[in-house]
């Protein structure tokens, strides 16, 4: 089921891609998408959350905002001629606890300016996080959690 | 009416002569090291230039098929990010001493 | 090319090939027997030969053959005249005497058969060799009988000497060969003609011609070698090591008289001039004295024999070159005698070695009534080289010397030489044929016995024809030497002399030759240790000269190879790039094919100049860096500028396959690079990095100007307006490139393919394929071993 | 996908309109052989036991094309097809004449030799990683180069048999394969490069890659085009390649490293490549600038030659020495390129058929010498004529004809050579092959001293190394059987070569094939 | 509508363009390769979508749209992976924070321990 | 701009020149990839240099079809050498690789297997 | 390099990759692209899948040893080629047919054929290359 989802939308980027939405190129998305995740079936386990559309949106519009705001201030950093600099790596303790979810929020808070994950400890319980400015790491660390790992818990739980 | 050949041309320029200097300032990153990560992730940054370099290039000539390079380009940096950091991985544990070139140690590592 | 029976002829001449290809298998089946056998195959070929004797003598010559290499203007023909017919018959006579000889003499030997096999290819040689009219034949013969000589030479191959006798005969025959080749064909390139036929009769002005005194050279080059003219003597005596049926055969009667006969062949040509004239009796008369010096230091019977044959051949080729009939008539004589003589003498060498054990002169003696049969035929033997009555050396020896006998200086010189040569055989030959079977038998020999009559066959038969063609020296004359002597001499010649002398000078000089004779075979010993002694103080020969030449043409190779392969990479690399920029830069100031200067770009300050400085930094970088992999990272800086460089100038599929390559190219090298424990960079002397700074700059400059003045000349875009004009309407492609590659020049992505195809299974081999245990292996990969 | 524009468009301007002979396809069908079974015997490498099973079988298949193509050639002349039916110079021709086929089928014969052998001497690791597919392609890459009438196609080829060469060269990954693999790579490769690299000037120059096209256009090009230097890089990249003094460091650096069947095949096959494309080059392509170029190209045969001969006697490994004589071939090789006579041609083209034959059979010999006594060393004793009566037999002739000595194949053309030299009056190269001649035999004499008849002193003489006669001797007696049979009747092949060297020489029947309505716009 | 597409790729060219100058700058100015991350993959990635997106923008037709898009998308998946990578073999391989840095939670590896700074 | 590319073409040539002049195969290697570069930057050139038009006769280059494109047959060229080249560095990369492995040296002073320094005489007797 | 971020997008990273391998191959004969990029974004992609999460998880997903593709590749290419012979002209003849397929037509031609060859061999090449150096000294 979760495949045949997968496959649907690999069909329709591959129109998208192609610019072409007639019915045979996206029949001929669908057969190379067969291809390209057969290569990948076993690690295709439980991936299909599909069906929360909405939150997800507002998953991505959050990571949309923060991603500009801080694209904006880290900009604003490397402009001022002092830089007032407080880097630092600290932990993040996990409440999401899925391979998936796990990795999504990771990459939400590396591709936010400012942060930056380097990794997860072995037995998935911290991610350890590079911030620019570590003056206060539990504030960062409340905003993480009440922004986009709640948002990811209500997205795909 | 607006010459919009006019203004693409200008801010072709514009941008060209900003992406220009980028570059200038990684390939300095990319010389300067001093770590190698510094200078894998310059080249990163390298690639991600040169795709900007690309798209303004095809706003700049009309030709729009060179977002498919550009896509394809920013793949590979993927992969040679991955390939380095793997590299680095793989070296080993290292020594560093400012304004020197690397030491590395003997000891060997496995990546996890 | 007609002939009277060319076929048989065609046959008789691979005969005894094919004859050699069954030796082994006879040799299997009946032993030492099987000579019987093989034997026939000689006493065939003499048979037919005799056919032609008639004929022959009525002054007619026999050709024949077939086109053999017509687009080579060579044929497989033969030319059978006086002289020819005289070789033939005695190879094949002799031959067939030393098949039977050899039987017995190889007795019970493991490699009989084989032996068979070599002497019967080597009687073809010979043969072949004799009757040749082409050029190219002739000289394919000649080096057969250096080849099969060496075989036979080598034969006993597990002793070091022999195996030195043979590749020394090889190298001087062999040598000799190729002097004589570039002769043969300097002559086919002057006269336009390769048969030795049509060269006779062409009376051509080949000593007119300004190319003859380098074929003169090139001529004497193979004759002087083959025929063991001093100092290229050395190598006779030490072919010895063969098996004595070999030395009677090869060594004496037939191989070494090829030169002879290619002197003799040639006369006619190449004679009558005053180089010839002088030169070949120069070198025959020190060839005759020097032989015979040397034969008398030996004690080994073989040695002795070997030696004064090398006298006996310088003078033969003394009286060809002396050129007048009858001195060629002499030649042609003695010739005759020397065969049947010194074959007889050796087979007396071996049927003494094989009854008493030894060769050794000093310790042989008394064995006459142990070995009548042999001392009969040795003493008669003997005689005839002696040059005394009743056999035919005699009428050698009176020819010899009728011939020399004229006024002047020079062939007085030459008689005085003749008389000391020929003296010092007298002595060789009685003591060869003397001292083994007279006075006391010594102790060692008590076991001495006549040999089986395999052996004493071919001295006797020998023998008895020495003696024969003497008494009916008329019939001899008639069939045999007149009509050589008139093909040697290229006019027809009348041989006369016989048993019966004429009081004359020749009998005087042939009186004071016996006594001299008899002089020193008293002598004899004091004689071999002075000459014993005299050599001990030169202390130098062309023999070790053999060997120095050797050793120095190994040694030199060797350095000089070392200096050229020195197995430095680096200095291969540095010669390559210094010949690539000679190679263009030369060609361009030689031929005047520098490029213009350019002129400046009006406006060069845009972006795409930005990226080639770009790219130019990144080169730099790579260069300098000061750790390989900041080196690395370069390298992908100069490639996304290539890339970005294509796209600027129009060639997006350039730029997309540059970016993806130059990228896969920095993460196998970073794959790589994992796998490798690197040492610092670059650490060589300053002078060294400027040398390579200088040549690659240089092969830049090269490479640019070239490029330069390519862009320069004016451009011809058919084929690309071509592919522009079709690439849609025909190919159905718009991207004129994809085109290209997958239709217009499919091919070229064809074996494109294949190259990466074989890339991928060649390096997959290099990764697999282990030749040490995988611990040693594990020490240099740092990473995991999972996968 | 596919655009679906297509208007009506007149063929004939752009392509060949009627239909080739079936025969024609000869002229592709030595290369599309081997990549087929080559790429086959890649898909089931892992079945090493039923890799011989396919490969001999088609090499086999191989020699018969390739016999059937010269016969072709021979019966029509210069046989041309321009692939995917574009006009040429358009589209990329295949243009066989007799100089190509002979030596294509020449190639056959002694890769179908090394099979073969290779079924004997190549073990299950050797099957799997690609012996056989290695071969094949390296056949590619050979009758590719040999056949085809591009020259930028001509370069592909040459990339393909390199690169197939490298493959076989480190198969067995042994120190001294990698060593000698790693002289062998960089330099070919700087060598290949220097190729392409004229190829360029030349494309830049004339706009054609076409070989009849550029040798219709070259008499007419203007003087400002700088042809001298660009046919000057093309004689070092392709005297590089074929190891011509000073440039041939890489083949005695790496011919003795691999395996033996390797080895043969090498000798016979890729510097002789070499020895084609320069002679296509300058001969056929570049005729005026030859000229020019003639005496330097005569003073590098000179030298090669006697250093290669001087080489061989340096030697104390049996299968460096023969990397030696390679070379001294390669330098009689280019005595006639350098004549460029009639004579010099053919003899050229007979002395490489020759070459290829005996170099590949030395080559197989000696693996066959070092199986049955333990080693290639000339130094140590090892009785082989005692012990191996027909292996030494056989070893015997093929020195007899490295040599040049009759009634062998090497004697013709090098009489035929000699003869050329003289012809022109060069007499110290004519000198120079006989001195080479004469070296060699000394070199080959001594390795039959010190290798055949020089008893095994040793006290534990070498087991005695029973050789199959199928997989072993076979390979060897066919080579040896045809160094005997072109010496002794080598009509057929000289009328061959002669007319190969006519069809180079006068290259208007070359140009006709490709070209059959004369100028084409 | 047209000089609204054509004004707005302008400054989307511009812009993205500054985005990744001022990316380059971070690269220069920021004390080491961690923070040196922050700009450049970020900045540098976000400059070049920006500008991909206004090349698919001018370009008028869905199809390079879509591509652009997905380009940028596909930007955006890769960009952390590649920063994460990067960082974690930095740091594991004991390449120092600089200095200035006020806090590392992060384990250490034994050998890591001595030289990388509190 | 084609003397301009010229001079770049000469200072890839001269990099890749002098990096195979070194003594290490991994300089060689990264010369090997320079040298790459420099010959398709010279067949480029070669062909002449003609900006930005793409040889591509669909979309927006469509219009442009009426003007001079590049010169696509050089780019063709170029295309299968670049293949072919990648083909050879990873091929001479991973025989690096082996070579270090089994020889245990990446400088090629050291490398002296097939041909060694010390080496023997042939035997001058017989 | 298995991390756990890593591993998980992987997959989806490479069939993305692959897919558009395939789009890149494709559009070759009109747009740039063609067998040989296609290729190697493919291979890029199975390195990138390699290096993740194993070597032999690709092995297993390919199936056939990439170098058996590669041979298909050639294989396929060849024959592409050869299929000129039975419409009796010369080797490597592009030859076109217009396929009927719910009411499109799509053209097939021996020209994608041997580009689609191509795209195999560059894979199982450049693939088996970079799996066998990922992979350890093992076998
Ligand atoms: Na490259
Ligand atoms: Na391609």
């Amino acid at each position: 089921m979760n495949l045949l989802l997968i496959n649907v939308l690999l069909a329709l980027i591959w129109a998208a891609v192609t610019g072409q939405f007639s019915f045979l190129n996206i029949a001929f998305g669908f057969v190379l998408g067969i291809f390209a995740l057969s290569v990948i079936r076993e690690q295709v386990g439980s991936v299909g959350y599909f069906s929360r559309a909405r939150r997800v949106a507002s998953l991505l519009l959050l990571f949309l905002y923060e991603l500009l705001m801080s694209a904006v201030r880290v900009a604003i950093t490397v402009l001022s001629p002092k830089m007032n600099l407080k880097p630092g790596i600290f932990a993040y303790r996990l409440k999401v606890d899925r391979d998936f979810e796990i990795t999504l929020l990771a990459n939400l808070i590396t591709l936010t300016p400012g942060t930056l994950s380097v990794d997860v400890s072995d037995d998935h319980q911290y991610l350890y996080i590079h911030a620019i400015d570590c003056s206060d790491p539990d504030a960062t660390r409340r905003d993480i959690a009440q922004g986009f790992e709640r948002k990811i818990l209500e997205a795909f739980r | 009416m607006i010459d919009s050949q006019n203004i693409l041309d200008t801010a072709a320029v514009i941008s060209l002569a900003l992406l220009c200097l980028s570059f200038a300032l990684t390939i300095f990153r990319v010389i300067r090291g001093p770590t190698l990560p510094d200078r894998i992730l310059a080249l990163d940054m390298l690639v991600a230039t040169a795709i900007g370099f690309i798209a303004i290039i095809g706003i700049k000539t009309g030709f729009t098929l060179y977002v498919d390079i550009a896509i394809a380009l920013g793949l590979v940096g993927f992969l040679a990010t991955v390939a380095f950091a793997r590299f680095i991985m793989a070296r080993g544990h290292v020594r560093e001493r400012e304004g020197h070139p690397e030491e590395y140690t003997l000891q060997e590592n496995s990546d996890g | 090319m007609q002939s009277t029976m060319p076929s048989t002829t065609f046959m008789v001449l691979l005969l005894p090939f094919f004859a050699a290809l069954f030796a082994p298998v006879l040799t299997r089946l009946f032993k030492h027997n099987a000579a019987w056998i093989l034997a026939l195959v000689p006493v065939l070929m003499f048979a037919h030969f005799c056919g032609f004797a008639t004929q022959i003598s009525e002054g007619e010559v026999v050709t024949g053959g077939y086109r053999w290499i017509p687009a080579f203007n060579v044929n497989f023909s033969w030319y059978i005249d006086g002289l020819s017919l005289t070789f033939a018959l005695l190879i094949t006579g002799i031959g067939a005497l030393i098949v039977l000889y050899s039987g017995g003499y190889l007795k019970g030997h493991a490699q009989l058969g084989r032996f068979f096999s070599f002497i019967l290819m080597f009687m073809g040689s010979m043969l072949g060799l004799v009757t040749s009219d082409s050029f190219l034949m002739f000289f394919v013969f000649w080096e057969l009988t250096s080849i099969t000589s060496f075989l036979l030479i080598g034969f006993d191959n597990k002793r070091e000497a022999s195996r030195r006798a043979a590749l020394q005969a090889l190298v001087v025959t062999g040598g000799g060969g190729l002097f004589l080749l570039a002769g043969l064909l300097l002559i086919w390139n002057v006269t336009g003609i390769s048969e030795m036929s049509l060269l006779l009769r062409s009376g051509s002005g080949l000593s007119d011609s300004p190319y003859y005194l380098a074929i003169f050279i090139l001529v004497l080059g193979g004759a002087f070698t083959k025929s063991a003219q001093f100092p290229l003597h050395f190598w006779l005596p030490n072919a010895m090591e063969a098996p004595t049926p070999v030395s009677a055969y090869l060594h004496s009667a037939t191989m070494v008289k090829a030169g002879v006969y290619l002197l003799m062949r040639l006369n006619p040509v190449l004679g009558d001039t005053v180089v010839w004239q002088t030169v070949l009796p120069l070198f025959g008369g020190t060839t005759l004295i020097v032989g015979t010096l040397l034969a008398i230091r030996q004690t080994d019977l073989k040695l002795m024999l070997a030696y004064t044959t090398v006298s006996s051949l310088g003078l033969l080729v003394m009286l060809t070159g002396f050129g007048s009939e009858k001195a060629i008539e002499a030649a042609v004589l003695y010739l005759v005698a020397h065969s049947m003589f010194k074959g007889a003498l050796f087979m007396v060498a071996g049927l003494v070695d094989h009854g008493a054990g030894t060769r050794d002169v000093r310790r042989l003696g008394g064995l006459m009534a142990a070995m009548p049969i042999t001392f009969a035929a040795a003493i008669a033997s003997a005689i005839s080289m002696a040059g005394l009555p009743p056999f035919f050396g005699f009428l050698a020896k009176e020819e010899i010397y009728a011939a020399l006998w004229e006024p002047g200086a020079w062939p007085l010189l030459l008689t005085l030489v003749a008389i000391v040569g020929n003296g010092l055989m007298f002595v060789i030959g009685f003591v060869v044929a003397l001292k083994p079977f007279l006075g006391p038998r010594k102790q060692a020999l008590s076991h001495a016995h006549e040999g089986p009559v395999l052996l004493w066959l071919g001295p006797v038969v020998l023998a008895l024809a020495s003696l024969g063609t003497a008494l009916f020296s008329s019939l001899t004359h008639h069939l045999i030497t007149s009509p050589m002597s008139s093909a040697v001499a290229g006019t027809p010649v009348e041989a006369h002399i016989s048993l019966i002398p004429h009081i004359g000078m020749p009998l005087l000089l042939s009186a004071i030759t016996v006594v001299f004779g008899i002089f020193a075979y008293r002598q004899v010993d004091r004689l071999r240790s002075t000459m014993f002694r005299l050599l001990e103080t030169i202390g130098w020969g062309p023999d070790q000269g053999f060997d120095q030449f050797i050793r120095g043409i190994v040694r030199l190779s060797f350095r000089v190879t070392r200096i050229i392969h020195s197995g430095s990479l680096e200095t291969y690399m540095k010669i390559i790039f210094i010949l690539v920029a000679l190679t263009i830069l030369v060609p361009m100031v030689m031929f005047d094919e520098l490029p213009n200067l350019p002129k400046m770009p009006e406006s060069i300050v845009r972006y795409d100049l930005a990226i080639m400085i770009i790219a130019a930094i990144g080169l730099f970088s790579v260069v300098l860096a000061k750790d390989r992999l900041t080196a690395i990272v370069s390298l992908g800086i100069q490639g996304f500028a290539v890339a970005l460089i294509f796209m600027l100038f129009g060639a997006p599929d350039l730029s997309f396959t540059q970016f993806m390559v130059e990228t896969l190219s920095v993460v196998i090298l970073a794959l790589v690079m994992t796998r490798l424990k690197l040492t610092p960079t670059d650490h060589r002397p300053l002078h060294e990095k400027i040398i390579d700074i200088f040549i690659s700059v240089a092969a830049a400059t090269a490479f640019m100007l070239l490029l330069l003045k390519t862009v320069q000349v004016p451009f011809d875009p058919t084929l690309s307006d071509f592919f522009t004009r079709f690439s849609l309407s025909i190919a159905h492609g718009a991207n004129i490139v994809n085109v290209i590659l997958v239709d217009f020049r499919g091919t070229d992505t064809w074996g494109e393919i294949a190259v990466v195809m074989v890339a991928g299974l060649a390096i997959l081999s290099l990764i697999r394929i282990r030749a040490r245990p995988a611990e040693k292996i594990a020490a240099n990969d740092p990473t995991d071993g999972e996968g | 996908m596919a655009s679906s524009d297509k208007t009506n468009i007149d063929l004939s301007v752009a392509m060949i309109t009627e239909a080739p002979p079936l025969a024609d396809w000869l002229v592709i069908a030595p290369l599309l052989l081997c990549m087929v079974v080559g790429a086959v015997l890649l898909m089931i490498r892992k079945e090493t036991r039923a890799q011989p099973i396919v490969a001999i079988p088609g090499l086999v298949a191989l020699v018969i094309v390739d016999a059937a193509l010269l016969l072709h050639v021979m019966a029509n002349g210069p046989v041309t097809m321009t692939m995917g039916r574009w006009l040429p110079p358009f589209g990329i021709s295949f243009t066989v004449d007799i100089l190509g086929a002979l030596l294509t089928l020449t190639a056959g014969i002694a890769a179908l030799a090394g099979g073969i052998y290779g079924a004997g001497d190549v073990n299950d690791t050797g099957r799997r990683y690609g012996f056989y597919p290695f071969l094949f392609l390296m056949m590619a890459g050979v009758s590719g180069a040999f056949l085809t009438g591009d020259i930028f196609n001509l370069y592909v080829w040459f990339e393909v048999l390199l690169i197939s060469s490298f493959g076989l060269l480190i198969l067995g990954s042994e120190r001294g394969q990698i060593d000698g693999a790693t002289k062998y790579a960089f330099l070919n490769l700087v060598a290949t490069t220097l190729f392409l690299i004229a190829t360029g000037y030349l494309y830049g120059i004339m706009g054609t890659l076409n070989m009849a096209d550029i040798a219709r256009k070259a008499p007419n090009l203007t003087d400002k085009a700088p042809m001298m230097t660009v046919v000057s890089l093309y004689v070092l990249a392709f005297g590089m390649k074929a190891a011509a003094f000073p440039a041939n460091f890489w083949l005695p650096a790496s011919y003795h490293t691999p395996r033996v069947v390797v080895s043969a095949l090498f000798a016979g096959l890729l510097t002789k490549v070499g020895v084609y494309a320069l002679m296509r080059i300058t001969l056929l392509l570049f005729p005026a600038e030859r000229d020019t170029l003639a005496i330097v190209i005569a003073v590098v045969a000179a030298a090669t030659m006697l250093l290669g001969a001087m080489g061989a006697l340096a030697q104390t490994d049996f299968r460096r020495l023969l990397g030696f004589l390679v070379i001294s071939g390669i330098g009689v090789m280019f005595a006639g390129i350098a004549l460029a006579s009639p004579g010099g041609v053919s003899g050229t083209m007979f002395y490489a058929v020759h070459s290829m034959i005996v170099m590949t059979a030395l080559y197989l010999a000696s693996g066959m010498a070092a199986r049955a006594s333990g080693g290639f060393s000339i130094a140590q004793p090892r009785g082989l004529y005692q012990s191996h009566l027909l292996l030494a037999a056989i070893s015997l002739i093929l020195f007899f004809a490295v040599s040049g000595l009759p009634p062998f194949s090497g004697f013709w053309p090098k009489v035929i050579l000699v003869k050329a030299s003289l012809d022109v009056g060069a007499w110290w190269l004519a000198g120079a092959i006989l001195l080479t001649g004469f070296l060699t035999t000394i070199a080959v004499g001594r390795v039959w001293l010190h290798a055949y008849w020089r008893p095994d002193a040793s006290d534990t003489p070498a087991e005695p190394v029973s050789l199959s006669p199928m997989r072993d001797y076979l390979p060897l007696i066919l080579l040896t059987g045809l160094v005997v049979l072109v010496g002794l009747f080598p009509q057929r092949i000289l009328e061959l070569t002669q007319t190969g060297s006519e069809q180079l020489l006068n290259p208007l029947d070359y140009i006709r094939s490709v070209f059959p309505q004369g100028e084409v716009k | 509508m047209d000089s609204f597409i054509t004004i707005l790729v302008a400054a989307m060219m511009v812009i993205g363009s500054a985005f990744t100058l001022v990316a380059a700058l971070g690269l220069i100015r920021l004390p080491d390769v961690y923070t040196r991350m922050h700009a450049a993959s970020k900045a540098g990635t976000l400059g070049s979508g920006v500008v991909l997106i206004a090349l698919g923008i001018e370009a008028g037709d869905t199809g390079t749209l879509t591509r652009a898009l997905a380009g940028v998308a596909f930007f955006l998946l890769t960009a952390p992976i590649s920063s994460h990578l990067l960082a974690k073999a930095s740091y594991a391989m004991g390449y120092r924070l600089s200095d200035i840095s006020v806090v590392d939670e992060m384990p250490k590896a034994p050998e890591a321990a001595n030289t990388a700074d509190q | 701009m084609e003397a301009l590319m010229t001079l770049l073409v000469g200072i890839f040539f001269a990099i890749a020149i002098y990096l195979f002049l070194s003594r290490h195969i991994i300089r060689i290697l990264l010369g090997v990839t320079i040298l790459g570069n420099a010959v398709n930057l010279l067949i480029f050139t070669s062909g002449r240099l003609t900006q930005e038009i793409p040889p591509i006769l669909s979309g927006n280059a469509a219009a442009a079809r009426q003007m001079v494109t590049a010169n696509p047959l050089p780019q063709a060229l170029i295309l299968t050498a670049i293949v072919i080249s990648f083909s050879f560095f990873a091929f001479l990369l991973v025989l690096a690789y082996r070579a270090y492995q089994e020889l245990e040296t990446d400088d090629i002073e050291e490398m002296r297997f097939a041909e060694p320094e010390n080496q023997q005489l042939p035997p001058l007797g017989y | 390099m298995r991390t756990l971020i890593f591993r998980t997008v992987a997959p989806f990273l490479s069939s993305l990759m692959i897919l558009f391998s395939v789009f890149v191959l494709l559009r070759g004969h009109n747009e740039p692209g063609g067998g040989f990029i296609g290729g190697l974004i493919a291979a890029s992609a199975f390195a990138i899948y390699g290096i993740a999460c194993g070597v032999s998880p690709v092995r297993r997903a390919l199936y056939f040893h990439p170098m058996t593709l590669a041979g298909l590749g050639l294989l396929m290419s060849s024959a592409a080629g050869l299929l000129s012979i039975f419409a009796g002209v010369p080797f490597m003849t592009g030859l076109w047919v217009d396929v009927p397929l719910f009411g499109d037509t799509v053209a097939l031609s021996t020209v994608l054929v041997f580009d689609i060859g191509v795209y195999f061999v560059v894979v199982g090449s450049i693939t088996s290359m970079l799996l066998a150096l990922e992979e350890r000294s093992s076998d």
